[in-house]
Order: structure tokens, then C-alpha cells, then sequence
């Protein structure tokens, strides 16, 4: 039985004990605890180590708020997570954890050594030094400021978990399951809405569950609770626990994430660890409660030092007494509620020191029947104690003047600055707040939302309820639905005021003194002035310069304070020096939550082609083209990647080659008017092409820069089949329906994408009419030119043919029905093997179109490259009125000499030359040099010789002349060439 | 994420079904090899970037469509859509503010 | 100006601080200035600096409707490289990186200028063919820059991914040395307080409502919040609000303001030595001097001035880190925030004249504007101190969207910064 | 201690392959939508996502000038629509194998839905359809019955789908 535990106390599960280790050490707990619990049951305060300074830290609170205890927290391989907070982590069997940021042990720690320095790590003390030396910076400076950095240890093994997310459309979501969100989702649920209730916390009831005195409607408060989530599922209401709003998005979407597996002992196989949730709500209801704000003295941050809510939350929640002697120090009356709860319970309260010099005569009566000394209109001035709270120094205050102090010792002092309504979801909408003289409410909403309870500043449990139910009845009128109010009778409600503090008034020397506002970052009250000093007026700039409230609890704890304190620095009121932006996530968030289904297989979809299937299976090695898997190239044995292309590209040329362009777009232009849609989309003339045959077709950008290319056939004076390339078939697609529907809606013509309704398989080479003409039914034979396309058969498969060429021999498109893709490339396969038909990839296919000198769209061009620049002005329709990009070609710099033109290039020497080198005139020039342009493409090819394509300034003037390529091994020499480096005449495509 | 309504589907849908398509009422000229080098580049470049109600064009992959949108580019609020070719509605109060 | 060493923070250290001073005073507008710059950042403060120090014009203001370097200079993830593909662009970028270089020592401020190296990663065929062409391109400009192949890429970052199994593999990359990250903040306040101690004025929370033209058409002041200004010559440096101001003055811009958002992690000990771009998944990342991971997301859809943008954008940029750096998807993320990035048809800056006398414009930086901040301030000043560009900011001009000289990045790399 | 609207079943969500139809993508402008129905013998609905059946075709209303045509294989629509071209221009195109047809059923199929679809599944009426967006593919989503819907999805789109598919199947039936 741990020390601390009170028997059948709270709502752990005394009869089930879960073990669990922290640094080690194991220690017992019971189900229900979280590890912060169960070490202060077993006595252990001492849970952490600051950023700065390392300072000993203990929990300071019972929630998602701790800025203190984070600890790292792992369930075996691969399952390590830093930064955990202990005060969420829920116990279950053989949980791992570890303190951080300590070396060699945590009650031991050498970066304690910051600590004794700490005057001259001020705020902002890194931008005024380390400059000198120079060269020290990189060298040592920075290496050290860098290895000092961060909190816990970074995972280091891919994680084996896995992460779900899902899309939820409800009428009312609730965001906060304490009483005033219970209210709210009660009176929501009348007239069947759809209600969402989600809370953070593995149950539900918020603040009423530290509460278990208080009486509703005449049941004591945890039966109450039972009671009406009993009726709420009844309603269908949607209950969700551990699941946190996150963020909160355009138009009422909000973003949960809720933990599915961290809690549970063995979770069941296939269930994720993690889900987003992105929800869209019809009225979304904030009843998100208020934080416990600290207050700033000296040794604030003691081990021990706890905030008063946190313990009463860990006496009555999980049964534990957080010390035997506490000493309270608060501006508020919910601290005196602690107290005396505390001491009901075995604890023997040192004293209640109240800031204010009149305290509520019923507390005071209520401490004096408990024997409790108050010190009212008192100050604290300091704490002792090392690695745990011994005493606290409390002083009388008279107006200005601290009078003598008197140490009281305690084994852990509990404070209260007063409460800060927790507005962080209502600030992601960039709702305004508005200063009520003690804190920040809600003022002007941009959503269709709805705040409750504490996050309106109420105190008490009977107005939050009434609150909530009134919030829970409006969301319901929001949504266009009547229903009717409801109010709750309490008993012993536990109502409380309390005023706001700046640093507590002190008689020590202020310049000496430690009052901690930013825990975690060991932001103290005189970084906050010292920022000011220097000049930083505004609360975004003294945030930055000391980094309060960019810690992990994000100003949780520290952004009132520091805004206080700054204010009163400024002599300016809070509202005039603002608050800075809470920012997404309410609290820190798995990556893996975020990624959802977005990994391994699932990350981005990878599409193949009906064939791709048989080039697996025959050894294809792949590479990704946009979207696309494609086959690169088919090694033999003993093949490296250069043998086998060359052993492709020289079947092709020599017989036959087989190659698989199903990932070319497709698409139909269909209508009266598809000639006329045609001619006004591409550089070239339409009208004169005759149905059954086919045209090479250019299309540019507005900017008349090239967009896309692609050979497309004419079927029938209202039909053309268009095809794009690979990687630019949807955007071909977008910005035709683009013009079609804004631009010319008069025109009878439609557009249909038909990629994916062909398989097209391409064949190449000499023999390639001996292998395909007995296959194919349908076409005629004397009239079917390059260049021509037909409707027919070939293997018995219903077919478009296309007599084309991509590389210099006679060449053939078929396009059949996706789902005979397949059968169709076996069929081809097998009529070629007379012919040793060759399967070529990508590779391969593009050697064969470089020697050829047809280009790359993407690859020869690169988004500046005009028709004329790529030798390709043959392809514009000189005599057309306009098309898209026309009037761009006939601007200054695009008609101005010396631009960048495609040729072709040889090296002297015979090398090959790397796609991407530079090419400048004079080699002996110095650094920085004038290149004139770059290798766009460059192969060994199959005449035995390398061959290269290139942009180069005034190119076509160029032809014959020596251009340089240095690169680092020495500078090439290149002769300048036409792009055609194989059959320039095309004898062997009209073969 | 936007809600953004369709004015051909008539129905209120989610950002990820839609696509941005930029600026609206910037009509391509009827004959563009009558204008001067600096109202081409007016209209292939110089763009209003509203701050405040912006014209725009977005497209629904559900029915196709591409269509104009008046959206507050402070809020990110729609403040109304309607079809492509309808002539450019006058900001309303709402809008104004 | 209280010189800043490490003495004299020993001194102060002493007696608890209470020596310092403020580090630039908060400025009450005058009623005429020889230069008014519109938009206190990086860029805005840097060219006041520069204004007075190496061109001798002290009297000027720099008024932002905010609070200094709180636009996207206080909102990058601060990623420093100039190994940019088009010779303009690469000699602009690394005319600022020679620049960082001493900016510390020069502002006597800390930038924390961190030459940690930026690994830009090829996932496939034609990223090879184009960051090639980046490599060979920097070499014979001087500018650094090299190529690394799959297994020294993941010497150089351990927490990579090389798996040829992956779905966007990585094959290679191109790596620069001499590029890393800096203290966004410090820049803006050492700017800051350097200018201000050359008498330059610096009047936050003022906004500009409209740019004044005299009868002749000239420049001859700005409307704010605090009333009149008269300018001699004024230089609009706003970023995401460009087009705004510059309407204020009849200019229609060729520039559309997109969302764009940023995230870091918890802070960690050292797991991340560089800076990691890749294009093909678009994710970068580099680990703070802090401890956090900084994750930079892309743009957006659509053009925004809300500073917020949306979850699926955010949940691809985590899902693209997590695929490159599979070790982090347990990291959690800590805060995500957005920036509002002007964007020109190239992706390229305009830096220089209007066709309104005496009125000058820096803008369009897109996601790159950090990295080019000294080298944007100091081109800034001198076309302002001149009324004629440098040499390096020459080709950055308005007119090239009439005359069709783009410098298009875009074109070369998906997302440029 | 989740509690659904959508109980997670026991038996979970099926997913199954559709036998490949004949699919037609139809085009024609408003005005002479009543021509190409009437020659078509079917009514062509004018509101989107809606459905209209006559001997064995079906026509989903996809656009206001687009219907997708599903019909037995060997069906010939192609020839009474030819018939009016000259008066009522259209554009008819085979897509019968640009898609392959999931069917997705079970009590549990709306959460399997709402894994990836950011529509509101749940609130289409049954007998309509809707083109929309299962993760990063577009779809055209058929509901034929409250637990029952088919799903066209592009071919090479396909793999995608069922591995994400599978993937929250195994999800759902671990009934968190």
C-alpha cells in the first residue's frame, strides 16, 4: 500500500494494483491512476528537470496543462515517446518511464551548474553574445547551445504502430464534459439532433469528479453524473472520451484526436493508436472550463509546490494525499476549498496564507473549526528546500510594505493566483477577447459557436450548469430546432472570487529573486521586465525574447501572469498590451495522428498499368513517372542497366520493339465543333486533316510558353482522339474544360478522358508490319500511311490503331479495351517471337526518341521554352488567327535574339556528357562564368557514339561550332549539331 | 476547411471536392493580336489580390463545373457562388463590411 | 547603443540586468522623411540600415501597421541556401548569403546564423536531371553546392530514409554546404536596433492607408494611422499586403497572396543535423537550436490573408516527413501557424522602380524571403539611395512580365524556397 | 469508452467485386437533353446525383450537361443516339473500362466510408449517386440501400482504394 494512498479513496480501482517503473525503479499504482498520481502515492515529488536551468520540478498539476512532469514513456520496441506528461499518462501493466533532460541521474543532475550561472542567462542573453570569435560560433558556440537543446530523446525506430483518422458530421458538438458540456449536450439532445460529447480526460465529468460533495438536483455529484451520461447515450448522444479538440477550423470544423491504445494493458490486434476525427459541426458548444493560474514569488517551483486545484483533483480522483503537512497560499477562495478537503482527510494544513486582507467569514469559520491558522493579507517571500518543499516564508503586507517574515514548514505548499478561462479553440476562430478587469472573455464570435460555463468566467458549479444548459438550448435554436430549459438545484456549491497578482510583494532584493512564471522555459518575473526594459513593448516581442508560453504547456500556465507583469511594466492596462495567439494544437499532437492513412502503401496512391502485371513478372525494374509506375528497362542475367537498354533500343532498330504506353493521357474531343475547339487549343492547323489520319499537336500555355504535346488522331470529322503525355494528362484535361466552359461555352464539343478506358501497347521496328498486318481486321492496308489511324481489329480485340512513330523506325500504337490489355500484349508477344520481338522500357524508349531528335516535353523543355526556341515553329499554324498563347510569341524578349534554342550536341572526345551540365563559351574564363545553356538530354545511343540535346543561346546560329562543358573531372568540348541524329530523311519511316 | 456551395449541384460540400481556379471576370480578349504588349500581360498576370471580398472561380470534380465565388479573403468566408457567365453580382453590405 | 559582448553581459549580469537599455525606442512619426519604408521585417529594417550606413540617408521611418518583424519574418521556418537554378536568382541568393556570413558581427546582434548544410532530396529521374542542373550550374557561378548520392545523403542526416522501397525512394541529393538556419526574430530586432542607432525611426503599430502621388504624379508621402507623412521617396517591402498598398498608389500588381503554413514539434535532444527539402513529397525540416523540429508545409489553394489555412494541407506535410524520416511519426506536434506569402507568375521577386516616380517595391518573394533578407535589404537601399538598380536586383523587375523575360523557379522546382 | 451512432458490428463491412457493365459517358447541352432521352428511350434526370431507370439502362445525372449510362453488356445505345445527332449534337463515350465497380455493404459501411470520404455520406438519399473524393481519388459513389453502395473507381485507382479499404476493415472489426 503506498504511502500517500488513502484506502477505498477516489476513483482508482483499489482492488486492481498495476505496476509500473519510472527511472528504474518500480513502484505500485492501482487502475485509474496516471503515473503522476502514483508517485506522488508512493511519495516521489521530484518528476522532472526545467529546460534552462534543470531545476528539480515536481507536478504542478493534474492535467494537459503540466508544463513540469514530462517524462518519456514507452510500451517496447519501436514504442518510445518523450514528453509525455505524467499527469496524463495512464497507468497500464508494464508502462516504462523515464525522467529527462537530466545527467547522470535526476536528483543528480551537472546541468544543475546553468543554475548557479543564472544570472547571466537572462532573457535574450544569447543575441548579445558568442559573436567573437568569429569562427568560434560554428565551432564551438553553437555545437554546445545546439547539444544542450530539447527536453526527452527523440524516438529513434520506426514506429510499428498505426493511425486512423475519420470524417464526422454532427448538428451539436460539445468540447468539454464537465458540467457545463454535460448541460449542454442534455439540453442539445431534445428534438433528435445529432450531439457530439467529447472530453480529453478518460472520463468524464470534469471538475464535478474533484468535487464529490456537491449535491445536484439532490444526488451527491458522481452519481449525478452516472445519471445523466445513462441519459445522454439513451438520446444517442455520441460520448467520446480521450479524445482532445485539437483545433478548430473554417466554418464549425473542428479536429479531435483520440487516443485508442496508450491506456490499454493489450490492445486488440488491428486497432490503431490514434484517430483524427474531422468534424464538421452544425453549432459547436465550448465548455472547455477554466486553467489554475500559479502565483509568482520566489521558490515557486519547488517540488511540492503544486497548484491547489491539482491536489484536491489528486485527493479526490485518484485518492492520494499529496503531503501529511500542506501549506496553502492563494488570492482566491477555491484554494480554502482544498484545504479543507485536504485536511478531512488526514493532512495537518500548516497554515492558509491569503493574499487579500479580507477573506469570506464562512471560510474563515471553516478553517477555524479545522484548526487551520490563516494568515490573511499576507505574502509569501520565499521557499526552501532542495529537491522537495520544506518551508515557506509568509510575511505580512500593509499596503506597500512587507512586514517581518515567519518560515512555516509544510512538505508541499499548494497555490492559487485565481483561474484563467481556457478560450484557446474560440481564439483559433480569431474571435476577440475582451478584459473584464481580472481576466480575458469571449466577446465578438466569428462561428456558429457557443462558450459555457467557467470559459464564460462563471464560478460555482450551479451557475456553469445553468450556463451550459442555456449554451446547449441556443446551439439547438441555431440549427433551426425548438426545445426547452432546463435548471439544476445545487447543494453545496462551492462559489469563490479572487483577485489577480502581479510577482507577490517581497522584502528580499527583487534582482535576486527566483518567481517563476513560464516553468518549463524558467521564465521568471524579471526576464519578463528585463524584456521590457529593453524595449520590447509588445506581448508578441517579450514572448519571443524570453520565450514564456512557448513552452510545451504553450502558455498555459505562464501567458496571464507574463501578461500581467509586462502590463505593470508598461504601466499599460492588459487589454492595450494584448494576448498572444493561441496557435493549433490545443495540446501536442502524434505526427501519427496527423498522418492517419497517409503511410507505407496507403501514403500516396502509386498507379499501374493493365500490364504492368506481366512486366513483374518478367524482371522489369521500375521507375515512378508522375503518378505512374512504369517499366524502366527488362535486365537479362548479367545485365547492367546500360547493356540491357542498349540491347532494347538495338532490337528495336534492328527488328522489333514492344513497349507499353498505356500511361500516355487520353482524351476523346467529340462534337460539331471539335475541329474548330482543336484549332483554337493547339499551335497547329486541324481543318485539314483528313478523318483516319493523325497529326503531331502542341499546346501552350497563355504565356505561349510549352505546355504539353502529343500525337492525335482524326476518326471521324467530329471525333478526335488527343493524346498527352504521361505526367500531364489531367492538367491537359483541366485547362481544355477551362476554356471550353469560360471561354467559348457556345462551341458544341465535350471532352472525355478515356487514359484508363485503352490499353496502348506501341511496337517498333523494321518487321513490325510482317508481325502485325495477320493480326489486324478492318484496315486497308493501301492507304494506311504513317501518320494514319483506324477503328478495327487486331487480335480478335476490338482496337484503335494508330501508324505512328516515337522512334525514327515504323511504328504502331494499339488501343484496346483496358481489360485486354493484357491479353493483348501476350497475343503480340507470342506473334513476335519470329521476330524476336523485344520488351523496351521507358529508357530505352527515350534513346530511341533522342537520336530521333523528338523531344521531351518536361525533360528538352522546362516551362520558358517557346515553339520556336525547341526548333518546333513547323508545328504552328502560321495563318491562324489565334490560338492559346499566340499573342505571347510576339513579345519583346520572345522575338529578341540570343535566346535559348534546341540543338543538338557531340563530345570530340566521345563521352558521354551529363544531363543537366552547363555549357559556356569560354572555359578559361573565371568564376562566376556566362554559361549560354545547359544538356537536356544525353545517351549512349545505338550508333556507337554518344549523342546529347541542349538549350544554347542563339543555337541555330550555332550549328557546327564548338561549345565547353566544364565539369569537375575537366572541361568537354562539344560540336554544335541538329537534333536529328538519326535517319534526318525519315527513309526508314516510310519504309 | 471551406464549406463551399455549388451553384449547379446545389449543395454545400467540403474544400477537398473542389478545386481553386483563381481570379474571376477576367475574360480572355475576343482578338488578342489587337492589344499592346501591356494590356496582354494585364490580363495573362496583373491580378486584384483583394483583401477583403474577392471575385474568383473555383471547379466541383462532382458535376464539373467551373464557377465564380464572392469570398471574403479576411475570414475565408463565402459570401455567395453562382454560375460561370453570370455577370459580376455587386458586393452586398455583408460583403462591404 | 549599449554595445553587446560578452563583458557586458558579465557587467549587467552583476547588477541584475538593470543596465540595458531599450534596444530600439518606439518611435512617434516626424512629419517628413527623406525615405518612408513601408513594412517593418527583415526586409523593411534591413534597408533602413543599409539606407543609413552605406548610402548616408538617415532620415527616414520605417512604419509597419503591426509590431516589427511580425509578418512572415517572425513566421518562417528560416531555412537559409542560394543554390537556386537560374543564374539571377543564385547570384541574388548568395549575394545574401555573403551577407549572413557577418551579419552578427556587422549588426553586433546574434543571428545565430547555423551553416548546418541544406540536403534538397531527388526522389526520381528528372529530380536527378534538374538538381544536376542546379549543381553544375552553382559550380562554374562559384556558388556551393554538390551532389550526393543515396548513402552520403544519409550519412549526412542519419534519420533518413533510403529504403529503395519507399514510395518516392530517395536516389540522391544535392547538398549546400554553406546554407542552414538563422534566429528569424534576431534578425528583424538586430536590423532593428542597428538602424535605429543610426537615427532611423521605426513607428510600429501605425498601418498605411493609401500612398500620396503629387500633381506630377511623384511620390510625395503616405496617409497612416497617425496621419500625413510627407516622403521624398517611399519603398513598399509588405509582403502578403503588396498589392494593397500598392493599389493605395494605382499600381496593379502581378502578385496573388496565398496561406502558408508552419509547424515545429516538441523540442528533442540533437536528432536532426541539417536542413532536409524535398520538392517531389514537399516537406522540409530542420531542428531548432531549441530542440524542436521545424516542418515547413506548402501553400494553400486559395489566396488568403486570414493567417490560417487548413488541416488536410497540414496532415500531408506531417505524413510527407513521417514517409522521409519514418522515426518521428511518435514526435508530437507543438504549434501550427500560418503566414500570408506573396506569389508572382515565376515564383521570382520584383525589387526595384515602379512607374511612379520616387516609389519603389520589394515584394513576391513567395516562401523565400528569409533566406534572401540582408541581400533584398541592402539591393533595396541602393536602388532607392541610386533611383537605379543594382546589377544583382536588374533582372528582377516589373517590365519583365510585359517583355516575357520570366525568371521561372516554378518552372524548375515545384515549391521554391 | 466510445460510443457510436454507427455500432461497429461484429460482422464486418463486405467489400466485393462488381462484373464489368456497359458504361457510357453522355454530353449534350440542356436544350436537347428531352431529343437524346426520348431517342434514348429513358428519362435523363436534370438534377444532379439523381437516377432514372427504363428496360435495364440507368442514367445518373453527373453534371448538367453530363449522364453516365450503365446498361447489360451488349446493349446498343450507341445507334439511337447517332440517329439525332444532327439535331441534338452530343458526344456518347465508351468508358466501360476506364472504372471498375466496388460494392461495399454491411452494417458498418458507413464508417468505412467515412474513413475517407469527406462528404456526408450518411445523409445521401438512397437512389441517388454522387461524383466525390475517397481519400485522394475521385469516385462516383452509387447508394442503393441504406448499408449499400457501389463505388466506380478509375482503374489504376483501384489498388489504392482496397488497400484503404482493407486497412479500416481490419480497423473496424477490432471494434475501435
Amino acid at each position: 500500500m503506498s504511502r500517500y494512498r488513502i484506502p477505498g479513496k477516489g476513483r482508482v480501482d483499489h482492488s486492481a494494483p498495476v505496476s509500473f517503473t519510472f527511472d528504474g525503479k518500480t513502484y505500485p499504482g492501482l487502475r485509474g491512476d496516471t503515473v503522476a498520481s502514483a508517485l506522488l502515492a508512493n511519495g516521489v515529488h521530484l518528476m522532472g528537470r526545467s529546460f534552462k536551468y534543470h531545476r528539480p520540478r515536481g507536478a504542478v498539476t493534474a492535467g494537459s496543462e503540466e508544463p513540469n512532469a514530462l517524462i518519456g514513456t514507452s510500451r517496447g520496441p519501436g514504442r518510445f515517446e518523450p514528453n509525455t506528461r505524467a499527469t496524463v499518462q495512464e497507468l497500464r501493466a508494464g508502462l516504462v518511464t523515464e525522467s529527462q533532460n537530466k545527467w547522470p541521474s535526476l536528483s543528480f543532475d551537472m546541468g544543475a551548474i546553468n543554475d548557479r550561472a543564472y544570472m547571466l542567462f537572462s532573457a535574450g542573453f544569447y543575441y548579445k553574445t558568442f559573436m567573437w570569435p568569429k569562427s568560434f560560433w560554428d565551432k564551438v558556440y553553437e555545437p554546445v547551445i545546439r547539444g544542450a537543446a530539447g527536453l526527452g530523446k527523440s524516438p529513434t525506430e520506426t514506429d510499428p504502430d498505426h493511425y486512423a483518422s475519420r470524417y464526422l458530421h454532427t448538428d451539436v458538438l460539445i468540447v468539454g464534459a464537465g458540467p457545463a458540456g454535460i448541460a449542454a449536450a442534455l439540453a442539445a439532445a431534445q428534438s433528435g439532433a445529432d450531439v457530439t460529447l467529447v472530453d480529453e480526460n478518460p472520463e468524464m465529468g470534469g471538475s464535478l469528479l474533484s468535487d464529490p460533495g456537491v449535491q445536484i438536483d439532490g444526488k451527491p455529484a458522481w452519481d449525478w453524473i452516472e445519471a445523466q451520461l445513462g441519459r445522454l447515450r439513451a438520446a444517442g448522444v455520441r460520448l467520446m472520451t480521450r479524445t482532445t479538440a485539437i483545433g478548430y477550423y473554417h466554418q464549425n470544423m473542428v479536429g479531435l484526436c483520440q487516443r485508442l491504445t496508450d491506456h490499454l494493458d493489450s490492445p486488440p490486434k488491428g486497432a490503431p493508436r490514434e484517430r483524427m476525427w474531422r468534424v464538421r459541426a452544425g453549432q459547436v458548444v465550448l465548455a472547455q472550463g477554466a486553467l489554475e493560474k500559479p502565483l509568482v514569488f520566489d521558490g515557486n517551483d519547488r517540488p511540492g509546490v503544486m497548484l491547489a486545484g491539482a491536489a484536491q483533483t489528486y485527493l479526490h480522483k485518484y485518492g492520494v494525499r499529496v503531503g501529511d503537512a500542506p501549506a496553502v497560499v492563494t488570492s482566491h477562495d477555491s484554494a480554502w476549498y482544498a484545504a479543507f478537503d485536504l485536511a478531512d482527510n488526514g493532512a495537518r494544513v500548516a497554515a492558509i496564507i491569503d493574499t487579500r486582507d479580507t477573506v469570506r467569514p464562512d471560510l474563515l469559520d471553516a478553517a477555524r473549526k479545522r484548526g487551520i491558522k490563516v494568515l490573511a493579507g499576507h505574502t509569501v517571500t520565499t521557499t526552501k528546500g532542495r529537491l522537495r518543499v520544506k518551508s515557506v516564508r509568509a510575511a505580512p503586507v500593509r499596503g506597500t510594505h512587507v512586514g517581518a517574515g515567519r518560515d512555516i514548514a509544510c512538505d508541499c505548499l499548494l497555490m492559487c493566483g485565481g483561474w484563467t478561462p481556457s478560450l484557446h479553440l474560440f481564439s483559433h476562430t480569431k474571435g476577440s477577447l475582451a478584459w473584464d478587469g481580472q481576466t480575458f472573455l469571449p466577446d465578438r464570435k466569428t462561428e456558429d459557436v457557443e462558450i459555457a460555463g467557467a470559459g464564460r468566467g462563471l464560478w460555482g458549479y450551479e451557475p456553469a450548469l445553468a450556463d451550459g444548459a442555456a449554451a446547449g438550448l441556443r446551439a439547438l435554436e441555431g440549427l433551426g430546432r425548438a426545445g426547452h430549459g432546463t435548471s439544476f438545484a445545487v447543494a453545496n456549491d462551492r462559489p469563490g472570487t479572487g483577485v489577480s497578482h502581479t510577482e507577490l510583494p517581497t522584502d528580499g532584493n527583487p534582482g535576486r529573486a527566483r518567481a517563476f512564471i513560464d516553468f518549463q522555459n524558467d521564465v521568471t518575473a524579471k526576464d519578463i521586465r528585463l524584456a521590457v526594459r529593453e524595449g520590447m513593448r509588445s506581448i508578441e516581442h517579450v514572448k519571443r525574447y524570453t520565450t514564456n508560453g512557448m513552452a510545451t504547456d504553450q502558455g498555459k500556465m505562464s501567458n496571464i501572469n507574463g501578461l500581467m507583469i509586462a502590463a505593470d511594466a508598461l504601466g499599460k492596462a492588459p487589454p492595450q498590451v494584448g494576448l498572444t495567439t493561441f496557435r493549433p494544437p490545443y495540446t501536442p499532437t502524434s505526427f501519427g495522428a496527423f498522418c492517419g492513412y497517409l503511410r507505407g502503401e496507403t501514403f500516396q496512391l502509386t498507379r499501374k498499368t493493365p500490364i504492368d502485371p506481366w512486366a513483374e513478372a518478367n524482371g522489369a525494374v521500375f521507375e515512378p513517372v508522375a503518378q505512374w509506375r512504369r517499366a524502366w528497362y527488362f535486365p537479362r542475367a548479367g545485365e547492367d542497366m546500360h547493356a540491357a537498354v542498349l540491347r532494347e533500343c538495338k532490337a528495336t532498330r534492328a527488328s522489333l520493339g514492344i513497349f507499353d504506353a498505356s500511361t500516355l493521357g487520353k482524351i476523346e474531343v467529340a462534337g460539331p465543333d471539335a475541329v474548330e475547339f482543336m484549332n483554337r487549343m493547339y499551335t497547329n492547323p486541324w481543318t485539314k486533316l483528313a478523318p483516319g489520319r493523325c497529326r503531331y499537336g502542341l499546346l501552350l500555355g497563355e504565356d505561349g510558353f510549352i505546355r504539353d504535346d502529343g500525337v492525335i488522331g482524326r476518326l471521324s470529322p467530329d471525333l478526335f482522339h488527343v493524346t498527352t503525355t504521361t505526367g500531364g494528362a489531367a492538367r491537359v484535361l483541366t485547362m481544355m474544360e477551362d476554356y471550353l466552359q469560360t471561354e467559348w461555352p457556345e462551341l458544341d464539343v465535350w471532352l472525355t478522358s478515356t487514359t484508363e478506358q485503352w490499353a496502348t501497347v506501341a511496337l517498333n521496328g523494321p518487321n513490325v508490319l510482317a508481325m502485325l498486318k495477320p493480326l489486324v481486321q478492318g484496315v486497308d492496308w493501301d492507304d494506311f500511311p504513317h501518320m494514319s489511324c483506324a477503328e478495327c481489329t487486331v487480335a480478335g480485340l476490338p482496337a484503335r490503331l494508330f501508324r505512328l512513330s516515337f522512334t525514327g523506325e515504323v511504328g504502331f500504337e494499339v488501343n484496346v479495351p483496358a481489360r485486354h490489355g493484357l491479353a493483348l500484349w501476350t497475343a503480340l508477344m507470342e506473334a513476335g517471337k519470329p521476330h524476336d520481338i523485344t520488351p523496351y522500357g521507358t529508357e530505352a524508349m527515350h534513346v530511341l526518341r533522342a537520336e530521333k531528335g523528338y523531344i521531351i516535353v518536361g525533360q528538352d523543355t522546362d516551362g520558358t521554352v517557346t515553339p520556336q526556341d525547341a526548333g518546333l515553329d513547323w508545328a504552328v499554324g502560321k495563318a491562324k488567327r489565334d490560338f492559346v498563347g499566340k499573342r505571347s510569341l510576339s513579345r519583346p524578349d520572345i522575338v529578341a535574339k540570343g535566346r535559348k534554342q534546341l540543338v543538338g550536341l557531340l563530345t570530340e572526345d566521345g563521352s558521354l556528357l551529363q544531363e543537366g551540365a552547363q555549357i559556356v563559351l569560354d572555359p578559361d574564363q573565371p568564376k562566376p562564368m556566362r554559361m549560354v545553356g545547359h544538356v537536356t538530354s544525353s545517351y549512349q545511343s545505338t550508333m556507337g557514339h554518344p549523342i546529347a540535346m541542349a538549350v544554347i543561346e542563339g543555337g541555330f546560329d550555332r550549328m557546327g561550332e564548338t561549345v565547353f562543358i566544364p565539369m569537375p573531372d575537366g572541361v568537354r568540348k562539344a560540336r554544335v549539331t541538329s537534333t536529328v541524329f538519326y535517319d534526318p530523311d525519315n527513309a526508314r519511316l516510310k519504309a | 476547411m471551406l464549406l463551399i456551395h455549388c451553384p449547379y449541384c446545389e449543395d454545400t460540400l467540403p474544400e477537398l471536392e473542389f478545386t481553386y481556379a483563381g481570379e474571376a471576370h477576367i475574360a480572355r480578349p475576343a482578338d488578342p493580336s489587337t492589344l499592346s504588349d501591356e494590356e496582354w500581360r494585364d490580363f495573362l498576370f496583373i491580378r486584384t489580390n483583394a483583401r477583403g471580398p474577392h471575385y474568383e472561380r473555383w471547379r466541383h470534380v462532382g458535376c464539373g463545373r467551373f464557377f465564380n465565388a464572392l469570398r471574403d479573403t479576411v475570414s475565408d468566408r463565402f459570401l455567395m457562388t453562382y454560375k460561370a457567365g453570370l455577370p459580376r453580382p455587386p458586393l452586398t453590405n455583408e460583403a462591404a463590411e | 547603443m549599449t554595445h553587446f559582448s560578452g563583458f557586458s553581459l558579465l557587467k549587467q549580469a552583476l547588477n541584475g540586468h538593470k543596465g540595458w537599455r531599450a534596444q530600439w525606442p518606439d518611435s512617434q512619426p516626424k512629419a517628413e522623411y527623406d525615405v518612408v519604408i513601408v513594412g517593418a521585417g527583415g526586409h523593411g529594417l534591413g534597408a533602413a540600415y543599409y539606407l543609413a550606413k552605406e548610402h548616408g540617408i538617415t532620415n527616414v521611418a520605417v512604419i509597419d501597421k503591426g509590431w516589427l518583424g511580425g509578418g512572415n519574418t517572425g513566421r518562417n521556418t528560416t531555412i537559409i541556401r542560394s543554390n537556386y537554378l537560374y543564374d539571377e536568382s543564385a547570384k541574388l541568393y548568395d549575394h545574401a548569403l555573403d551577407l549572413w556570413d557577418n551579419l552578427s558581427q556587422e549588426l553586433n546582434y546574434n543571428v545565430m546564423y547555423s551553416k548546418r548544410g541544406v540536403m534538397m532530396l531527388a526522389h526520381n529521374t528528372h529530380d536527378v536531371q534538374s538538381f544536376q542542373r542546379h549543381v553544375n550550374s552553382n559550380r562554374l557561378n562559384g556558388v556551393d553546392n554538390r551532389w550526393l548520392t543515396r548513402e552520403e545523403a544519409k550519412a549526412f542526416c542519419p534519420p533518413l530514409n533510403i529504403s529503395p522501397d519507399a514510395r518516392y525512394p530517395v536516389v540522391g541529393a544535392a547538398l549546400q554546404m554553406r546554407a542552414g538556419t538563422a534566429r528569424h526574430d534576431a534578425v528583424a530586432w538586430g536590423y532593428a536596433r542597428a538602424a535605429a542607432a543610426r537615427g532611423v525611426d521605426i513607428i510600429q503599430n501605425c498601418a498605411v492607408n493609401a500612398i500620396r502621388r503629387g500633381p506630377d504624379g511623384a511620390v510625395i508621402g503616405v496617409d497612416t494611422a497617425k496621419g500625413f507623412i510627407r516622403a521624398r521617396k517611399v519603398a513598399v517591402s509588405a509582403a502578403g499586403n503588396t498589392s494593397v498598398v500598392m493599389d493605395s498608389a494605382g499600381l496593379r500588381m502581378p502578385l496573388e497572396s496565398f496561406p502558408l503554413q508552419a509547424l515545429v514539434s516538441e523540442p528533442v535532444k540533437p536528432i536532426f543535423p541539417c536542413v532536409v527539402m524535398s520538392n517531389t513529397v514537399h516537406a522540409y525540416i530542420s531542428q531548432s537550436d531549441k530542440g524542436e523540429l521545424v516542418i515547413g508545409s506548402g501553400t494553400d489553394q486559395y489566396t488568403s490573408y486570414s493567417q490560417r489555412g487548413g488541416l488536410p494541407l497540414i496532415e500531408h506535410t506531417v505524413a510527407a516527413i513521417c514517409e522521409v524520416f519514418p522515426i518521428f511519426t511518435r514526435m508530437r506536434m507543438l504549434r501550427k501557424w500560418g503566414g500570408i506569402v506573396d506569389v508572382t507568375p515565376d515564383r521570382s521577386a520584383i525589387l526595384g522602380k515602379t512607374p511612379v516616380k520616387g516609389l519603389y517595391v520589394n515584394c513576391g518573394w513567395g516562401t523565400g524571403g528569409f533566406k534572401a533578407t540582408p541581400g533584398a535589404a541592402h539591393l533595396l537601399a541602393y536602388t532607392v539611395a541610386r533611383d537605379e538598380p543594382h546589377p544583382l536586383n536588374a533582372p528582377f523587375t516589373l517590365e519583365r512580365f510585359t517583355t516575357g523575360r520570366l525568371i521561372d523557379e516554378a518552372a524548375a522546382a515545384a515549391v521554391a524556397h | 469508452m466510445t460510443n457510436q451512432k454507427h455500432h461497429f458490428d461484429a460482422s464486418p463491412v463486405l467489400v466485393e467485386d462488381v462484373v464489368p457493365a456497359l458504361r457510357l459517358s453522355l454530353r449534350v447541352k440542356p436544350a436537347h437533353r428531352a431529343t437524346l432521352a426520348q431517342a434514348l428511350g429513358l428519362d435523363l434526370p436534370a438534377r444532379v446525383g439523381a437516377r432514372a431507370v427504363a428496360n435495364g439502362t440507368e442514367a445518373l445525372c453527373l453534371g448538367p450537361d453530363e449522364w453516365l449510362l450503365t446498361a447489360p453488356e451488349g446493349t446498343d445505345l450507341a445507334s439511337p443516339a447517332r440517329a439525332v445527332y444532327a439535331d441534338a449534337p452530343h458526344s456518347l463515350v465508351d468508358i466501360s473500362d476506364r472504372e471498375v465497380t466496388l460494392r461495399l455493404s454491411g452494417p458498418a459501411v458507413l464508417d468505412l466510408l467515412a474513413a475517407c470520404c469527406p462528404r456526408n455520406v450518411a445523409a445521401m438519399p438512397v437512389g441517388t449517386a454522387a461524383r466525390t473524393v475517397f481519400d485522394s481519388a475521385t469516385v462516383v459513389l452509387w447508394r442503393d440501400g441504406p448499408a449499400d453502395f457501389r463505388m466506380d473507381v478509375w482503374r489504376s485507382f483501384a489498388p489504392h482504394v482496397r488497400s484503404l479499404l482493407a486497412q479500416v476493415r481490419q480497423e473496424i472489426a477490432a471494434g475501435l
